[in-house]
């Protein structure tokens, strides 16, 4: 999993750009908004040139992609994950971002399915178990696990707990209950009991290794 | 804009984007799609209706200025914003939570098309294969009032409301409201009622670039699109 | 719905005193623990005299309550909830405490329906939809929502964004969601804008209507 | 306590409560019900165990002094903390997250009745009718590491490990370990295996008082109370 929402705010860019140079093969990504910024922009500053999730596409160490938002709206140039998912075609699985997040959020909180209307009438509920409640009709989705969450916050203190700032918050804290080992990439580490303990967005028990980030990074 | 049968101009992205805001009501939250819908922002001038984004922020009002921006203050477009003392952040499981929930109270966005029973289609056009559904599924299915702008006709004049929406479909039974280059459509039980036309169009020009049926109220009124 | 988790800290004490003086009928109670404090001093301070939500059934306004903790340990004395029980046998309906606070989440989230392993092979299972997943046996759970909550606030700001202290939060945020109509005893209003924006427990959104307690109330 | 026919005097609920917590790891977060478990509390030394609460939070190691107490600091079972700088507070959706997604390691509670199977009944007496759920339906089904301390028998000196529960259960099959007043048994592959007696005790007096065969390791070992 990679956190973030796409864009550069929340996203764990050093740490991707550390895991797409391991010599690896065959991994899942499980990402939101993935692999369109380098196209066009999304969610970068104008004078950074932006790193995406299409980077492990266009190394070769991924295989298979879980996401809601993979292409941009225009169909020129082409986008590493497009140009994937060419010749994978069933190696692109498309989700509905509030179900996406939903399946991770489950995946940590012991929920093994649940019911959305989300995707009903579409071909998201092609193949999937239904039913009707008041008269509603709602699709079964189940949770979503990971191995591995890299995720990306702005401050942690020593005994892992993490503050994120603004809309940089989105996907991390779920990805951090939902993964085997979450490793997160910080600005900043505080002593244990210096963050308002009313106001920890992702606990600590969540976190497996904190990496921190060098004072003006190149990347935001 | 305007094709050789057109009996007037077409309205441009700005005036459908202002002419929507016209619908929106007071001390309501409101989300907006990218393109048309995102240039909607601009126009809403009522300090009680908050903007909600995908991403984990209501209460925004301005993008930020180019040389001010800040990573960790962007829209679901990929906009950065300038902060104000009405936003507050969350994470994408609470976003989600009041999309679902139902506590956005209106969604605007855009289509590929959109058919007489209110469904949409608006994430993959079928020739290329692959498209990205983002919040797009969640916020149709799920808001009380999802208002559809977008161009009347596509490029090659053919109609974008129809019987039935060939595309792959975002949400079914959906769609309350259409906000057009040419008019304002309703849909109510199943019909495509025409409330207002864009100035000098009248109900048989807009039958011809629609593909359905037009069902009118007595008296139609044209988009008052200088008045919003 | 009433707030908290049981106990003085995060009850809406002073709105339950005034709905206990309303001349109404039939009211069904949604609370977590329930009733027990007026008996055994749970979670008050020695020098003051518990009030709980036993109120509404001494008072007879309400004839259901919906809880997981509505008897203390110890049978005697009696509770008002388990003498109102020995007459009303199927009006206290018992859910396991995650499982309630879930089903309140679901409302305020459009989830219908969720499962949970909770409760399998006891008599919380009686007469529900099960299904095994990877193996496992599920209960099928459905949203529970109100139309009233009371909640209880440390502050709230103009735009009704809340924030809660410590363990005060509880059931506080997830009822605010799930209710037609929020209504919160806070015990400080301050100006838009003057709350970290990162850090609002309860959006304004949920909340309808706010009321601002006496300083030094005789209740905490 | 001691019954007629005990080889010797039965350990204290502080007795069993302290050794309980021998089999706590460094690094884990732990969940103590109410009664004899909470007792559990006082002798915890080492750092790295974090005490959780249904109500939320975790972090804390002390009850409050009873002339500084807030309502606002207060474990599930009703009794106010003292504040440290490790504690951190959520709410009730985010308590039992951590609970049934599997983030509490161990969690250590009272029973009427264990089976054998590891089954266990610990909220309602049958004759009563009536009882309280709270979180202890969750921290049975959802915890790793189930360790039930009680006292070995009822006052009337009944067994209380039993081959089938006959009180309500609370969960099934998720017994790890039994501490009681004279002995601490594991439950595995649906038998009871008395690992430790207490001091004075041996096997046979221990079976006299158990509702189900118990198998025994090679060596049994005393409890050494006084070195937890």
């Amino acid at each position: 999993m990679i956190g973030g929402f796409g864009g550069s705010g929340g996203q764990p860019t050093r740490l991707m750009l550390a895991l797409s140079k391991k010599k690896l093969k065959g991994l899942t990504i499980i990402g939101n908004v993935a692999g369109i910024s380098e196209t066009t922009g999304y969610g970068w500053p104008k004078n950074i040139k932006p790193v995406d999730q299409g980077i492990f596409f266009r190394t070769g160490i991924a295989d298979k992609i879980i996401c809601s938002f993979p292409v941009p709206a225009s169909q020129n140039p082409k986008s590493p994950i497009e140009n994937f998912w060419h010749n994978n075609k069933n190696s692109v699985e498309i989700i509905p971002q509030g179900t996406l997040i939903e399946k991770i959020r489950c995946a940590g909180a012991g929920i093994p399915a649940f019911y959305t209307s989300t995707g009903v009438g579409t071909i998201i509920e092609n193949n999937k178990e239904t039913k009707f409640i008041n008269n509603k009709k709602y699709i079964l989705e189940y949770a979503l696990s990971a191995d591995y969450a890299l995720i990306r916050a702005s401050v942690a203190d020593e005994n892992g707990n993490l503050q994120f700032r603004g809309t940089s918050r989105a996907f991390n804290p779920a990805m951090a209950t939902a993964a085997k080992i979450t490793i997160v990439e910080v600005d900043e580490i505080v002593k244990a009991g210096s963050l308002d303990p009313n106001n920890i967005h992702t606990l600590g028990i969540h976190v497996n290794r904190i990496i921190k980030r060098r004072k003006n990074d190149i990347y935001p | 804009m305007r094709y050789h049968s057109d009996p007037a101009e077409r309205l441009n992205k700005k005036q459908i984007a202002k002419y929507a805001t016209k619908f929106l009501k007071n001390n309501s939250i409101i989300n907006l799609g990218i393109g048309i819908p995102s240039l909607c922002a601009q126009y809403i001038t009522d300090p009680t209706i908050l903007l909600h984004a995908e991403n984990g922020v209501y209460g925004f009002n301005k993008f930020a200025n180019e040389k001010n921006i800040n990573p960790d203050y962007m829209d679901a477009g990929g906009n950065f914003l300038e902060t104000n003392k009405n936003m507050v952040f969350f994470d994408s499981v609470e976003s989600f939570n009041l999309i679902r929930g139902g506590h956005i109270d209106t969604t605007i966005l855009g289509a590929f098309q959109v058919s007489k029973n209110g469904d949409i289609a608006n994430w993959m056009i079928p020739k290329r294969g692959i498209g990205s559904i983002g919040g797009a599924m969640d916020l149709c299915a799920n808001t009380k009032n999802v208002i559809v702008t977008m161009e009347h006709t596509t490029k090659l004049n053919e109609p974008k409301i129809v019987e039935k929406c060939e595309f792959p479909l975002t949400a079914v039974n959906c769609v309350n409201k259409i906000v057009t280059d040419v008019g304002v459509f309703e849909i109510n039980y199943n019909s495509i009622i025409l409330k207002e036309c864009a100035p000098g169009w009248d109900v048989l020009s807009i039958q011809n670039i629609t593909g359905v049926k037009v069902k009118c109220d007595k008296k139609i009124v044209f988009m008052d699109i200088d008045n919003v």
